[in-house]
């Protein structure tokens, strides 16, 4: 089974070299400590920035220069900063390659929930459903059960929706899955899950075919 | 060059009113409009429609505004951090109208511009679309979202000249210059107030003619919400 | 009869402290050089300059510095330059308080028909129709008659228009006219030309009230 | 850092072939991509649409591709100022679509930030209305307009850097910065190429996630076509 940073590290394979790439708050935000070797990619946060940095050291840092998760960062020789409608026209007009974002249940036909809680105080959406609704590419990081041990792999998202038919890849504590038409397809195992562990953690309909391999980290 | 200078916060908000709508730039609590909003503190304007990302903290940023039941209605795409907003969403006390961070901004951008309406992909299929003219590009849906525009804009920028020319430091950007486009009068609160042709007309990043009004804020307390550090 | 110096004299005197002034080409660019002592106003070009200053001197020439016009110009202190999106926006906005433009009619309820003569080669319309459809306040600059006599205010515009019920106010060699929903009202003559000079010279329904002063300029 | 720098205008032109549409920035002869235009005359690429404001003069710019026969297609707000575009146009050897000059930047920024389409009042009662969807907002109406994008958008800039973050100088950003957002590729000829970190990101006008090639122009003319001089 995969700890959060071992999400993280198997998403960062698929980063490619050029890629600009939007990391949600949560896992997301780890996939920047495990860029490949050899590849070059540049983050951008959706409050205006391309090209984010590490955190700052105590003395870099600077209350004007945050990320979209609130937290202070730096910039990379060949950034650039911009506001907040040139930042989502990057993302509604899918200019950046790759967006990696969190979700509380995720359907078999890309559906994605992660905003909203019924009954539970309302945060509101961000950023996520220009993400959701505009990429190309979607790549959800999460658990593949909540706390109380229930799928997040469902036939239908039981919360309110952020996004339809949108994402493409799901990365789990278990498993890599692709969604297809016939719904989430099982590519690879996390080290030490079987693919039986995988069908009883998945409520959504599940295609399974071959011989499945372990994930390599 | 037309002069926009006012002396200071107090003189900036002459003409708000109770139940205006109000735009005010920021994220969380970076680029806040600090001056002003503790102008408005101190006026005890209410029944305030507030069109903001984000609705501050507790003590700090618009939670000032919202402690002291200034607000009626939030207009903003995220709202966490903040027990007091909570407090009075839950009671009834307040409205909020949550919009997607993107069509927020392009919605504030689209006021400016004389753009009235425009189709986006954003919370189709969602809660977000209920209402909403939907149409079909290129084989997407797409929903219709309507210009923002306010009573005021009220942004904070790093520099700004006398004929209101801003710039802005960092992510200190973010939703100002759509704001600042967007406001029937607009309010620069700026850290340094300089002289026509200081600034370079190449480099500036929201135009005079958005500004009404500018003036050198007092205090920048520019406090940090997540105080990240490499060790 | 005021020549073309004289029509963008009387223009000036519309200019009020603190407007933003888009001028068309031809005489309504002649207005920068009368601006009234004491107010201020900026000139915005809509290629993407606010803050226009006059030509350059020969040390001062730049090709990467036009107005709309495609002139060499300079910039004064607070000028900005910005996109063509953004341009427009400002003009789309509202946010520029004047335009004057030429006009080749103009209709009694205030159409334009200024951009194309149909079987003459068409040049296209550059920011004219962005200009009229969005502007609040419209004064057109031209002669009152063209060069066969034939009057340019007219009831109905005969050309291809360029926007509808836009004009607010015409400045010709002979007088200032108002559009109101009962036509050209008459406002001022031009020194020496009679009320009935310019009833000749007016097809389109022409306002008589009281006595109608002569210009001051 | 992406590193998007080519050798030269032929590299950057690669994979642009007959009967593809261009963006090319520039207002009048102010701000033109001049090493690209060159190019594209020298590798004789026919039967192109291209869509910028204006079509150059006779032996500058567009014109030269003009003179060559080489665009099927003018998409533009303005065409004087050329004999041979006349000429063309005329003889129905040119197809030309007039675009008022606002609506045009405006679709190709929407082209650019995935907006299919937008409503303006440019145009609202004229023959550019024709066959569009007309409504009215705040009891003014507005016609609906598309955006607009390219196989292949070509801009000038004064400085870039290898990561493709574009300044520009003066008016001849003018249509630039809208048009990089809406190419499909989008090459940047530049003046000044220069190391990432040397343009302050503060100050970046054309971010370089929406310029894919980049390289130092070898020749910038800039013929003046209103040399007006204040004696």
């Amino acid at each position: 089974m995969l700890d959060k940073d071992g999400i993280a590290k198997r998403i960062a394979q698929e980063l490619q070299d050029g890629w600009y790439v939007n990391l949600g708050i949560g896992i997301p935000t780890l996939v920047a400590n495990y860029i490949p070797k050899g590849i070059s990619v540049e983050f951008q946060s959706e409050n205006g920035l391309l090209g984010m940095g590490p955190f700052p050291t105590e003395e870099e840092v600077d209350a004007d220069l945050i990320n979209a998760g609130k937290q202070t960062v730096t910039t990379l020789p060949g950034a650039s900063i911009f506001d907040s409608s040139t930042s989502f026209a990057m993302i509604r007009g899918q200019h950046v390659q790759l967006t990696v974002l969190g979700a509380m249940e995720v359907a078999d036909d890309g559906d994605i929930a992660n905003w909203k809680i019924p009954g539970k105080m309302v945060k509101g959406m961000g950023g996520a459903m220009d993400l959701v609704a505009s990429a190309e590419n979607i790549i959800v990081a999460m658990m593949h059960t909540n706390r109380a041990g229930k799928s997040k792999l469902l036939r239908e998202c039981t919360l309110p929706i952020t996004g339809i038919k949108c994402v493409k890849k799901v990365v789990t504590n278990l498993a890599v899955l692709d969604i297809t038409p016939e719904g989430f397809r099982l590519v690879e195992r996390a080290p030490s899950i079987s693919v039986e562990d995988i069908k009883n953690a998945t409520e959504g309909r599940l295609v399974v075919e071959g011989d499945i391999p372990e994930m390599k980290i | 060059m037309i002069n926009k200078v006012v002396a200071n916060a107090q003189e900036a908000i002459q003409g708000i009113e109770d139940n205006m709508t109000l735009m005010l730039g920021g994220f969380g609590l970076c680029g806040i409009p600090e001056n002003c909003i503790s102008a408005l503190v101190e006026a005890n304007i209410t029944g305030l429609t507030c069109i903001s990302n984000n609705a501050g903290v507790d003590d700090f940023g618009l939670g000032l505004l919202l402690r002291k039941k200034q607000i009626k209605k939030m207009i903003s795409s995220y709202v966490g951090e903040n027990a007091e907003f909570e407090h009075q969403m839950l009671s009834g006390d307040l409205e909020v109208d949550l919009i997607p961070q993107g069509s927020l901004a392009e919605r504030c951008r689209a006021g400016g511009a004389g753009i009235p309406a425009f189709f986006t992909p954003a919370g189709y299929g969602t809660e977000i679309a209920e209402g909403k003219e939907v149409r079909v590009f290129n084989g997407k849906p797409h929903i219709l979202e309507s210009a923002l525009t306010a009573n005021y804009a009220i942004v904070k920028a790093w520099k700004g000249d006398r004929a209101g020319n801003l710039i802005y430091k960092g992510t200190a950007m973010n939703f100002n210059p759509p704001m600042a486009m967007a406001g029937k009068i607009t309010i620069a609160e700026v850290e340094e107030l300089v002289e026509p042709g200081a600034l370079d007309p190449n480099f500036i990043h929201t135009p005079g003619i958005f500004v009404q009004r500018i003036f050198r804020g007092e205090i920048f307390e520019k406090r940090i919400e997540q105080r990240t550090i490499t060790k």
